[in-house]
Formats: structure tokens, sequence, C-alpha cells
């Protein structure tokens, strides 16, 4: 029995470290910019997929995974230089059909440069399932969780120990008190967008030799990464992870233990019923207008 | 003022009355009549939804569940028990409503992203429920529906669609116009201004966005409940988070708070795909190109940024 | 308010040569209409199908045409939406005037656009593999692969050799995987066999391991039936193998590719299908009537793709070849006719087995279009 | 009887008191105006007698009738109606609308006669329309009667914020800073229009920097400073009492 | 030092300053007085730029400073006090110093720190808390240690005494003046007049988004026609 709850709950793990991830992204650009950039799915799948290519073409994994984390951050940048920063100021709804026309739009480029097949990679460190106490787990899903550790602990130590990472949380807090320290925004925003699609293609990639890719896969974990962050409550980044592996463990639980065709939604009426109680999510700031 | 507000109604109206009527004319086969019905049907969709998010201030994710339970419950009503299409139309949009009310109530208290992870994900729980009770629905390949009679009329043929089509289109473009302009609208408006000054002079805002919330997912109800009689089959997609991004993307893309500008909206995005077909494989690429580009080069949408630059080069006042 | 006059006037416009471009006829072409899901979910079904449709045509077309006319192909992406197909279909019929439409990648598009082709009573053959396309059988519609029923039934009837009776189901709460999984719990009786357990996943379910840990602690599980398609079963099938999980594994036909075996890795090995002759191509018996058929097309598919034939390429091969027949017998492209001879079909030798139709079949395969195939090292072994 | 009154009302956030245990009381008919440095609460006091903010104890009493943690629209329909130091102006509207939301309580808001126009709806909205365009003469806007909200100076969206909350017909008024962001002229022009509000048996509570106008309009003065009363009574006792003028002023350094 | 021509500024549609002139010479300490929303605040946001500029200039040691990047002007010497503070809240004393010090990173910042620990010891015994956890006093004294750490040349300080207790005003007012003692040039905005006025070389009265007024500090303050303004007696 006691197997079972573990099984269940070491399955939510990987796929609410996943989610995790994506939240994390929604969490740090949302910070910056107050924008929700449902493009962050995308991130994702070019992370999967370029590496995947690469690998296919002989490049040793630790090098492709590089190289793709780089082409995906340059894509994250070019959409905020392109076409974020030039709607500052317009409407939220107006801002969040920009980034859906780019997830649109990234999704059919994907299409054409890559094709329309999944793609895989090898995992990174076979695939003897580890025993953990009558549960079984992926060496695959060890890296997953491993991986999200060590990048939310690089996130902590840049933002909790370095100036530039303080002066991006300083722009979160109050972007004018921030600019008058002489904080450039727009570089803040950039930078944000880096480490957003920084945080997506490494999820990505260790992601893959797991659930594999294609040019679609981004639009299912962009989701569940918006569901992560709002659940947490926005722009907080323990939030995004809170929610993340909240999400992906109810998932797994509902699915093994209710119905497995209605976990999505199962995860869903948590959601809702959280929002309902706490209409700023777990963690977030309850904003109070001042008149 | 009086008269200012009104002429466009009575213009605008008489304007896209006689769109509707002439359209046809340049319709070389019954293909564009099937188009154009869908455009129609999305439009009315939109001015529903228009009341919502471009009106009132609040946005929705999840409108397509409405629409695809005003579809399912005609479809079910209808086929399994044996209702009139007319009253299966009604009593799913009575249900639809009353769903809406109910989960409006907690929803509505939510502001902003939080209010559009709320509306989707109640669509996309709409939208699992009909794909896997698949003994009601039929599951994720859909169920056939019959044409639509009335006292033994039956609505059949894209032709006869389109003027059943265009005919609520212009009815429901009169009701929304009405109610804009109505007390009841001004206090919707003044919701999506300061929902504080709202309440201070009497408006329960509470209400007023319960209201429209409402009022939108009967729309899209009841349209939902005409597709599926004239399409003839339906599936669980139409309720898709796809389809609800889509209804949203047409308000916006038309222009926010403007009646006219949803309706355009709709028919642009309901006669784009038709014409990135022959894109092939860049289809979805140009698509999202053509979404970045609008929003970021016209954030108030297209009817409004129209309206100004025409007002501009006339050096008169813009009043979209 | 002038300016959406103007907007809508301009769009319409825009709209009539977006559309009209393609209309004007010049010398009469033999039109063939298809829409495909050649993005979206069924994308790698759709793809290939695309693919194939696209070089046999051209090469037909090289080679002179049919009757001495051009063969005009019209396809169309209906991304795996039904309402998205059945506005296609719409289209080719009355836009295009297209004489006969191939198509349907899916059951769920197949259908949608079967509402729209039935009363307009243009000869249609589908792709997509549930049953409900052909039964009832309906005047102008055919389809080409086997059936997910057939596929159960060969499933099952497999099992019962070894001697399984109690059978765990996992199926894809999508389209095809549903569909399967309804014929399936519907024809396992028939073959002594019962349902002990039945979970679904969605087709993007990162991970399955907490539904398969539901099925492996269901008591007295002998096999597992997996029925879907995409990168799911791959998915489940190393989830399998990730819990532990080492009674006989069974999929669908649903995963007939190579790619499949690429995605799953190791743990595809020992898994049970039935895939029909093409996969396995080279194993075929000499004496098998499909052997120089498949042999030829995975040659033509694979030289000019560069990439593993399908099954899925198959049903488009055979759907083309069977219209051009049914054509050419008919010596016009005259619809009620060109229906007749497709549903005269008979002893057709394509990719899929054997077709014979009639009256009241409008599929013509026979069971023994299916092999039972497991994979041996990374590849298919033909085990029938 | 009093129109208004505040029993002990104290407000925290987060552990400091913006209003600590404060109680006083409006009469009917009066100009009452609530003054203090920045930050002093006035603003505050000013959301917990609307229903913006909740009291963290105390109670607030209109007309004998307790309406602690009421809602604004609930008060608004008791009878008392406010304007803001943050304007909350309704930008997507046009001026004349903006003061229309303020009739609101007075007109036919059902559903179904609302959706089909009837004749009885458009009648009263067009009476409502000029009671409204009246208003707006009322408080100087004659000029904006025909403007978009968003397309006013800051001034003239002051008045509008008055003329709006007059629509309600009001027996109470509370305005928050009337004249701050306006010129002389527009504050003599700002003093005449409260009062003559005041003249039509409004009572009137106001916050208030100006302090020319201040001394010159009210009946009665309270001063607050952190949250607590620092003196109370007319405006030469208050204009006399040294700690007011020190906290007010700061201290003479 | 500083000056300002014709300056125009619009809030949305909203004209909030309306024409600026004025000048600021190296060494001085000027007040800019007035009531609320007579566009003080503007007019330093302006000077930050942090608020755009819709006519006219502002001109920095020579150089027009009119459309360069906030972050530019941190650079040339120009800091601001912002009005209420506006400390980084969640972030501990020690970053909000160090965050000061952005555009000036340096093996000096922390010779700096302890120049501003020397001249403010309450912040030093709170440096790990969270800024926001401060009284309003200290906050404002971290807003002034903040703007310190970047070595301005002008230091533009935005109601300073705004919801202080008396006590803390004077103390406040104590450091500016000695700030203006060591050399830096010092652009005070206040309503509280009296204090301000009192230590200032010279004043400007600020009334919607006009300059109405400018004289020598002390004649300011000895004007009957800024106490009528204020207090209306």
């Amino acid at each position: 029995m006691f197997a079972e709850f573990l099984q269940y709950i070491l399955a939510g793990l990987t796929s609410g470290a996943i989610y995790a991830l994506a939240g994390l992204g929604f969490a740090i650009i949302y910070n910056a910019s107050h924008v929700i950039n449902f493009a962050q799915g995308e991130f994702i799948m070019i992370g999967g997929m370029a590496t995947s290519t690469l690998v296919a073409a002989g490049v040793p994994l630790p090098l492709a995974a590089v190289l793709a984390v780089l082409v995906t951050m340059a894509v994250g940048m070019a959409l905020e230089k392109f076409a974020v920063e030039p709607a500052r100021g317009a409407e939220v709804v107006t801002i969040i059909i920009i980034t859906i026309g780019a997830s649109i739009f990234l999704r059919g480029a994907a299409q054409i440069i890559w094709d329309k097949e999944f793609h895989s990679l090898p995992a990174f460190s076979g695939e003897t399932p580890i025993l953990v106490l009558g549960a079984t787990l992926m060496p695959q899903s060890v890296w997953v969780v491993a991986v999200a550790m060590v990048i939310i602990a690089a996130l902590w130590w840049f933002f909790n120990r370095t100036l530039f990472g303080k002066a991006m949380l300083a722009v979160s807090f109050n972007r004018e008190a921030a600019q008058l320290m002489g904080i450039g925004v727009k570089k803040v925003l950039l930078v944000s967008f880096a480490l957003s699609a920084l945080l997506g293609a490494a999820g990505g990639i260790v992601m893959t030799p797991i659930t594999f890719t294609n040019y679609e896969a981004g639009i299912m974990l962009g989701l569940k990464g918006f569901s992560a962050a709002v659940l947490g409550g926005l722009g907080n980044g323990m939030g995004a992870i809170v929610g993340g592996l909240t999400v992906g463990i109810a998932e797994a639980l509902a699915a093994g233990y209710l119905s497995s065709a209605y976990k999505d939604a199962i995860a869903f009426v948590i959601i809702l019923f959280v929002l309902f109680f706490m209409p700023s999510g777990l963690f977030g700031k309850k904003g109070t207008d001042r008149v | 003022m009086n008269t200012a507000l009104r002429t466009p109604r009575v213009a605008g109206l008489g304007a896209l009355a006689l769109v509707l009527a002439l359209a046809p004319l340049s319709f070389p086969n019954a293909y564009f009549y099937d188009v154009a019905v869908n455009a129609l049907f999305n439009a009315i969709v939109c001015v529903g939804l228009n009341l919502l998010i471009g009106y009132g201030g609040q946005i929705s994710l999840g409108h397509a569940g409405f629409f695809a339970l005003g579809a399912y419950g005609s479809a079910i009503l209808t086929t399994r028990f044996g209702l009139p299409p007319l009253a299966a139309m009604l009593a799913s949009a009575a249900a639809v409503g009353l769903l809406a009310f109910a989960v409006g109530r907690p929803i509505l208290r939510l502001k902003g992203h939080y209010l559009a992870m709320a509306t989707l994900g109640i669509g996309i729980i709409i939208h699992i429920v009909l794909k896997t009770e698949s003994w009601l629905t039929g599951g994720p390949d859909g169920m056939g529906v019959d044409p639509f009679r009335v006292a033994g009329l039956e609505v059949a043929g894209d032709r006869m669609w389109y003027w059943v089509a265009a005919a609520l289109l212009l009815l429901a473009v009169w009701v929304a116009l009405n109610l804009i302009d109505s007390p009841l609208g001004r206090a919707l408006r003044a919701v999506h201004g300061s929902e504080t000054g709202a309440e201070v002079v009497g408006v329960d805002t509470g209400r007023y966005k319960m209201l429209v919330f409402v009022v939108s997912a009967v729309f899209a109800s009841l349209v939902g409940s005409l597709f599926a009689h004239k399409n003839g089959f339906i599936t669980p997609d139409i309720g898709s988070f796809f389809r609800s991004i889509e209804l949203v993307t047409m308000v916006v893309l038309g222009g926010m708070a403007s009646t006219f500008g949803a309706v355009l909206g709709a028919f642009i995005l309901t006669l784009l795909p038709q014409l990135l077909a022959a894109f092939e494989d860049y289809e979805a690429m140009v698509l999202g190109a053509i979404m970045m580009g609008t929003m970021i080069f016209m954030p108030k949408g297209l009817l409004p940024s129209l309206a100004l630059l025409l007002a501009r080069r006339k050096g008169g006042e813009a009043r979209p | 308010m002038r300016a959406f006059v103007k907007w809508g006037v301009a769009a319409l416009a825009a709209m009539t040569a977006g559309l009209g471009a393609g209309a004007a006829p010049a010398a009469e072409p033999v039109k063939i209409g298809a829409f495909l899901s050649v993005t979206g979910p069924a994308s790698f079904l759709g793809e290939p199908e695309k693919k194939t449709l696209e070089m046999y045509v051209g090469r037909l077309n090289k080679e002179g045409g049919v009757e001495g006319r051009k063969i005009e192909l019209v396809i169309y992406d209906d991304a795996g939406a039904p309402d998205k197909a059945a506005t296609f279909a719409k289209r080719l019929i009355q836009n295009d005037g297209v004489d006969l439409i191939i198509g349907g990648t899916t059951t769920g598009t197949s259908m949608a656009a079967i509402k729209v082709i039935e009363p307009a009573a243009v000869p249609f053959i589908s792709l997509a593999g549930g049953i409900d396309i052909v039964e009832p059988v309906k005047k102008w519609v055919f389809k080409t692969p086997h059936t997910d029923r057939m596929a159960a039934e060969k499933v099952f009837a497999d099992m019962k050799k070894r001697g399984i009776t109690k059978v765990a189901m996992i199926s894809e709460d999508a389209g095809f995987g549903k569909s399967g999984h309804d014929q399936s719990l519907k024809v396992a009786p028939l073959y002594g066999i019962e349902i002990v357990a039945d979970e679904v996943y969605s087709p993007k379910d990162p991970d399955v391991t907490a539904q398969l840990t539901k099925i492996k602690n269901t008591p007295g599980v002998q096999a597992v039936f997996n029925f879907g398609f995409g990168q799911g079963p791959a998915i489940v099938t190393k989830n399998f193998k990730q819990i532990g999980m080492s009674v006989p594994f069974y999929q669908s036909h649903g995963v007939a590719s190579k790619k499949y075996i690429e995605l799953s890795g190791d743990a595809s090995e020992g898994v049970r299908l039935p895939a029909a002759g093409l996969v396995v191509a080279e194993q075929l018996p000499a004496t098998d009537p499909q052997k120089p058929v498949v042999t030829a097309f995975k040659k033509d598919y694979e030289t000019a793709f560069k990439s593993e034939v399908s099954t899925f390429a198959g049903h488009a091969y055979d759907g083309l070849q069977m219209a051009l027949a049914a054509i050419k017998r008919a010596g016009s492209t005259d619809k009620a006719k060109v229906r007749d001879e497709i549903e005269k079909t008979s002893g057709y030798v394509g990719t899929g087995g054997l077709v014979s139709m009639s009256p009241t079949d409008h599929m013509g395969l026979s069971h023994a279009a299916f092999h039972m195939v497991e994979i041996r090292k990374g590849d298919w072994l033909l085990s029938d | 009887m009093t129109l208004l009154r505040v029993d002990g009302l104290s407000k925290e956030f987060g552990g400091v008191h913006a209003v600590e245990n404060l109680s006083f009381a409006v009469n009917p008919g009066t100009i009452h105006s609530i003054i203090g440095p920045n930050g002093a609460g006035k603003t505050t006091l000013f959301n917990l007698i609307t229903g913006i903010y909740t009291p963290s104890s105390g109670r607030i009493l209109f007309e004998d009738r307790d309406i602690t943690a009421k809602r604004p629209f609930e008060l608004a329909r008791l009878g008392m109606s406010r304007t803001f130091q943050n304007l909350q102006v309704f930008f997507n509207m046009s001026a004349l609308d903006n003061v229309m939301v303020g009739r609101h309580l007075h007109l036919d808001r059902r559903f179904i006669p609302s959706l089909f126009r009837l004749p009885s709806i458009v009648r009263a909205d067009a009476r409502a329309r000029a009671d409204c365009a009246e208003l707006m003469r009322f408080v100087g806007l004659d000029r904006y009667v025909g403007a978009e909200a968003a397309q006013m100076p800051y001034g003239a969206l002051k008045r509008l914020e008055i003329a709006r909350a007059l629509a309600a017909k009001p027996r109470l008024l509370l305005l928050d800073e009337p004249a701050a962001g306006l010129n002389a002229t527009e504050s003599r022009e700002i003093d005449e229009v409260i009062k003559k509000v005041a003249a039509t048996g409004v009572t009137v509570v106001l916050v208030e920097h100006d302090m020319k106008m201040v001394m010159g309009i009210s009946d009665h003065i309270l001063a607050l400073d952190y949250g607590r009363k620092l003196a109370e009574g007319t405006p030469a006792e208050v204009g006399a009492n040294a700690e007011v003028v020190a906290a007010y002023l700061g201290a003479e350094a | 030092m500083l000056e300002i021509n014709g300056l125009v500024s619009h809030y949305g549609r909203i004209q909030a300053l309306k024409g600026i002139d004025l000048a600021i010479a190296e060494g001085e300490l000027v007040a800019l007085v007035g009531a609320n929303g007579a566009g003080k605040t503007t007019l330093l946001r302006c000077l930050s730029g942090v608020q755009p500029v819709t006519g006219g200039g502002i001109r920095f040691e020579g150089a027009d400073l009119t459309r360069l990047p906030a972050e530019r002007r941190v650079q040339l010497g120009i800091a601001q006090v912002p009005e209420g503070r506006q400390v980084f809240g969640p972030l501990s004393v020690e970053d909000n110093l160090r965050l000061g010090a952005y555009r000036r990173k340096g093996p000096d910042v922390a010779a700096d720190l302890d120049r501003m620990y020397a001249m403010f010891p309450i912040l030093k015994e709170k440096r790990a808390l969270p800024a926001g956890t401060l009284s309003g006093g200290q906050q404002q004294m971290l807003a002034i240690a903040r703007a310190l750490m970047s070595h301005p040349r002008l230091l533009l300080l935005d109601e300073p005494s705004m919801g202080l207790a008396p006590l803390l005003v004077a103390e406040i007012f104590a450091t500016i003046q000695a700030l203006k003692d060591s050399g830096t040039t010092i652009f005070l905005v206040e309503q509280n007049a009296y204090a301000a006025l009192a230590i200032a070389d010279r004043g400007y009265v600020l009334e919607t988004g006009t300059v109405v007024m400018h004289a020598a500090g002390a004649d300011l303050l000895a004007d009957q026609r800024v106490k009528e303004a204020y207090l209306g007696i």
C-alpha cells in the first residue's frame, strides 16, 4: 500500500519538477515586467528539440545541451526585444494575445525547422530503475529533480547573492525606485526573458528522455507552468515551485486513487478551490488598492 | 451626447445590415456561405464576450466551454430525449446560465491573471468532462446532431443558415448596444473604469460582473446550440482551450469595448485560416506573426485604431 | 463606422481572391481532394500520408496522368480538428469541385467530414481506423486501414492462444485510443477474455506510472494491452518496464512505426502488436501476394523521403491506388460511377492486405491482413 | 441627532496604527473638515467610513444605524457618497456618462427593459442626462459637458467626481482633498461649490490641505496626527491650537 | 550646476508642469515648497528621468539631460530620495544600500557602507533586517543613505519629513544640514515649509505646475503670503 503511494508521489515529483521549472519561468518574467509569457512552454520545446537534433547530428550531449540553452536564450531575448518591449504599457489582454501569438509563431517555426515527429534523447545515465522502498524510479527522474534543484539553488544564489540579482528583485518590488538607483530596467527585462528561456530549455532537455518532445510539446507544459505560477501566487518563485509540485503530485494521486481520465480536471479543481479561498494564490501578495 | 450616442447605433446597425445583405453577392459558391455562417456565429459569441471583456473589463479564457455546453446540451436533449431543438436550445442556455451564475460568484472576485487562470480551469474541466463521459457525449469522436426544426420548418442548407445567422447577429448587436447604453451598461463600464469609484455611487460591482458573465455565457451557449444543429456533428474540441483563446483573440484583435470591433475581429479571424491554408506549413507562423504585429502596432485593436486613424486624417476628434 | 464597412468589403474581396485563385479549371484535370491531419496530435500519421499522395500524384502526372488527364491534388491540413475537417471537406466539394476525396487521418475528422460528404454525394476514402466509419455502411464512404476492432480481435486471439484470460487495458483518452478501447471491451468476451483493469491517460502525459501501478496492484493480471498512438504508448512502454512489470505487453497497430521503437528504446523489447505486412515487408514469405507490393512501396517511400516508411503512408497509398483504379474502370470521373467502381474493388493487393469490397463491406480487408509482430532487438519480428 | 458618529475606531496595517481609537460626530447640515499633516490617517479614516477598509475595532453609525463593515455600494444606498484623492474617474467613459453613473441608484436597472431599451428607459435616461448636465454646470464644468473624461484636466476631474457623487443624491458627502492640485482661482471656485452643496442641505465632510479653504468654509474642524485626535472645534479654536500649528507647519526650526 | 528651462510634463492628458524655470548653483541648498499636487514630485521625477518631459529642457553641468535614460543620470551624479521613501522592503538594509551604489561597483563600496553606518548607527544595527520592517524614520534614513551611496553631486530630496514625528523631522533636517555643509548640492522638496526654508539658501514656491515665488529662504520664511498659502490665516 505504501509502495503504491510512494510510486504515485515519485511520479508526481517528476512531473511536478518540470511544472515547477516552467512555473518559475513565468514567475521571473512576471516579476520583472508583469507580463505573463504564454510562450514559456515553447522555450521548453525548443530546448528539447534543439538538443535532440544536435545529439542526432553527433554532437556530444553536454555540448548539445549548452548550445540548445544558448539558442533558447537568444529566442527569449528576441521575444522580449521585438514583441514585448514595443508593446509596453498596453493592456494585460493585449500582451497576453501577443505572447500567445509568439507561441503560435514559434511552434510554426519549429515545425518547419525541425519536423512534426517526436524526438527523444538517450537517458543520461541508463534506464535501470532504482528501487525505493518498493517503488521504482528511473534514473532520468532523478536527473529531472536534481537539475530542477540545482537550477533553483542557482537562482536563489543569483537573486540573493549577486548585485544584479538583487537589482532584478528591486525592479520587481519597485520599478521606479530601482530606476532611481541607476538600474537599467530594459536590461533587467531582457535578462529576465533570457533566464526564463534558460529555465525552460534546461527543463526541456532533462525531460526529453522521459516524455519525448515535438513541436507541440510546449503547449501543455506552458499551461501547467502557468497553473503552477498562479497557484503559488504570481511573481513568487517559491510559490511557483510549490505550485508545480502540488499540481504534479495532485495529478499523480488523482490518477492513482480516483480516475485517470479526470486527473487533469482534478488538478484544475484544486487550483480553483485554492483561488476561491486565496485569491492571490498560496503565497501571493495581497494587493490593496490605494484610493 | 444623446444623439451622438444614438447615431452610431442606428448607422452602425444599418451599415452592418447592408454588409450582411450584400455580402452573398460576392460568394461564388456554397462553400463561402458555410464560412460566412461560421464567421457570423463567432461574431455573435464575440459580441457577448466583448460585453464581459471589453466593457466589463473581466477576462475569460473559458468561454468555449460554455459554447460547447450549449452545443452538447442541444445535441443530447434532441437526440437522446427527443426535445424539440428550440426547447433544447433554451434549456441548455438556461442551464449554462445557471452554471455561470454558480461559478461566477467565487470566480469574479479574482482579478487579472488569477481570473484568467480560473476561467481557463473551468473551460478545461468542461472540455474534459465532455471528452470523458462518452456514454452521453460520444467521447472524443463526438456525436451527430439533427437539423434545426421549428414548427415543422427545417433550417437546412448553408444559404438559409446564413440568413438566420445574419439576422441573429443583427439582433445580438442591437441588444448589446441597448445594454451598453442603458443605466445598467453604464454601471458595467464604470466597473471597468474604477470598481471603487463605481461602488461609492451605489453600483454593486459584484452583481454587474456576475450579470455580464452570465449574459456572455448564455450568448455562447445559444450560438453553440445553433452551431451543433447547423454542423450536424460536434466534438469536445469545440470547447477546447484553443477555442477559448481564439474567441478572446477575436475580441481583442477587433477592438475591445467596441461591439462592431468584436464583429470585425470575429470575421477576420474566421476568414484568416481559410486564406492562410494556402501557406501550408507556414500557416502557423503567419498567423502568429499577424497576431503579434496587430497587437504591437494597434494595441487597442483594429476598429478603434482605424477609427482613430480616420479621425486624425479628417482632423476631427477620435471617437472609437 | 465607415471604416468597418470598408474593412468588411476589403476582407470579402481578399477572401474571394484568396479562394478563387484555385477555382478556375483549365484542362479538366482529375481533381482529388484530401484533408489530412498534417499538424496537430496526429501529425505523424497525416504527414506521411500527405507525402505519399504528393509523391505518387507527381509521379503519375509525369507519366501522363490517368486516362490521359492530369491529376490535380488539393490538400488541406485539418490539424486533427474534426470541425476543421468538416469545413475543409465542404471547401473541397463546393469551392474546389473535387471528384473524389481521400483523407480523414483520424476517425474523428473522418466522421465529422462524412456529415458533409455523404449528402454531397462525393466518393470518399477514409484513412482512419474507426469501425464507425464503414459500419453501418454509408453509400459514399470507404476506408483503407484495418479497423480498431480487427486489431483488438487479432490481439485477443493471440492472447487466447497463449492462455491469457485476465487482461488489463490502458488506453489513450483521445480519439484513436478511446475508440480502440471501446471496441476492445466489446470483443473481449468473444475470446473469453476478461478486462480486469481499465486505465486511461492523456496524449500529453509525461508519466503514467500512477496508472500502471494501479494495474500492477490489480490481482490476476496476465497481460497488459495498450491502445493509443503517438508518444503516449512509448511512455507507457518505458514506465511499464520502470515499475518492473513482466507480464506480456501488447500494443495496438497504432505504434506500428519505427519511431515507437526508437522512442521507447530497450523497453519495447518483447512487445507484441498486430501490424500490416508493410512493416515486415522483408520477412514476409515469398509466397505472400503482398510481398512485391509492400517492398516496392517501402523502397519508393524510403528513397524519396529518407525516412522509415509507416503503415499510415501505406493507407494513403492504398486509398490513392484504389481510387485511380476505380476511375480507370469507370472511364470517367462521374461520381456515381466512380463510387460504384470503388465498391466493386476486388482482389486489390495493397500495403494493408488483400482488399475485396462489397455493398455490405466498404473496407474489404480480412483478418489475414494483420500479422502478429513482436519487437526483437529493436526491430519487428513476424511471429504469427 | 447626529448624522454620522464614529466610536473608538481603529485600523492597523501590519502592526502600524493608521487610525487609533478615534471618536467624533458630525451634525447634519454642517461642513466638517478633517485636517492633519501627510500620513496622519485622514484618507484611511475616509476609507473606513465609506466601507473601503474594514475597521480593526470600533463602530461607525450613520443616522444612528450601525454601518461598520458595510460595503460602499450599500452605504451609497443609505445616502452616503464620496470623492477620492487618487481620482477614481471612469476614464473609459465620457464626462457626462461619469456623472450618469452617479445617478445609477435612481434609474431603472432591470435587465430585460435594458435589453430592449424600452421607451421608459429612454425617457428616464434623457431626463437623467439633462439633470446630470445641469449638475456638471452646478460644479462649474460647463465646458466639459460634451467631453471625454480622459481628455479633461486634473482640476476638472476633481469637480467631475463631485458632480458624480452629487448625482447619487447623498445626504452625506465626503470629499477627499477637493482642492489638492488646484490653483488659487480653482480652489476658490471649489470653495463656492462646496458652500453651494452645503446650502442644498447636504452634509459635507472633507479632508483638505488648503488651510485657507478649510478655515473659510468649515463649521467644525477635526485635527488628526498619527491617527489620533489632536484637536477639535471651530476654525478659530483649532487655528489657535499651538499643537496643531506645530504639527501642521512643522516646528519652527 | 542645474538649469531648468520652460519644463513641461504631462500625466496622460493632464499637464502637471506648465513651464518651470529654475536653477541651482553648486553647493547650494534650494527648497521647493508648495501644496499637495502642485507638481513638486513631478518635477523631481523629470530630473531623475523617470517621468517623460514634454517640453523645455534640463541641463546639468552644461550637458543636456532632457532625453537621457535614468540610469545614465545616476552615473552623472544625480540621486533622488523619492517621496514616501520607497525602500526595497523585502531586501535587507544592507542590500538596499548596496543597490544605491549599483552604478558604481568597486572596492570602495565597503568603505561607503561604513561611512553610512557611522552617519546612521541605527542602520548598522538593523543591517540584516528587511528594510520593510524599519520604522518610518529609519526608512527615511535608509532612503537618504541609499541615495548617498552613489556619491551624488546633486541630491534630490522629496518630502523627507512626510509622516515623521517632530523629533525625527528635526533629526532628518539636521542630517540634511550636515550634508549641505559637507558640500553636497541639495534640492529639497517639502511641504514642511518652515523647516525647509529655514535651512535653504533659496526657495521656490510652486503652485499648480508654475513657480509663483522665488526668493532667498529666509525672505520666503518671513513672507506672509507663504504663510497664507499654507495655513489660510
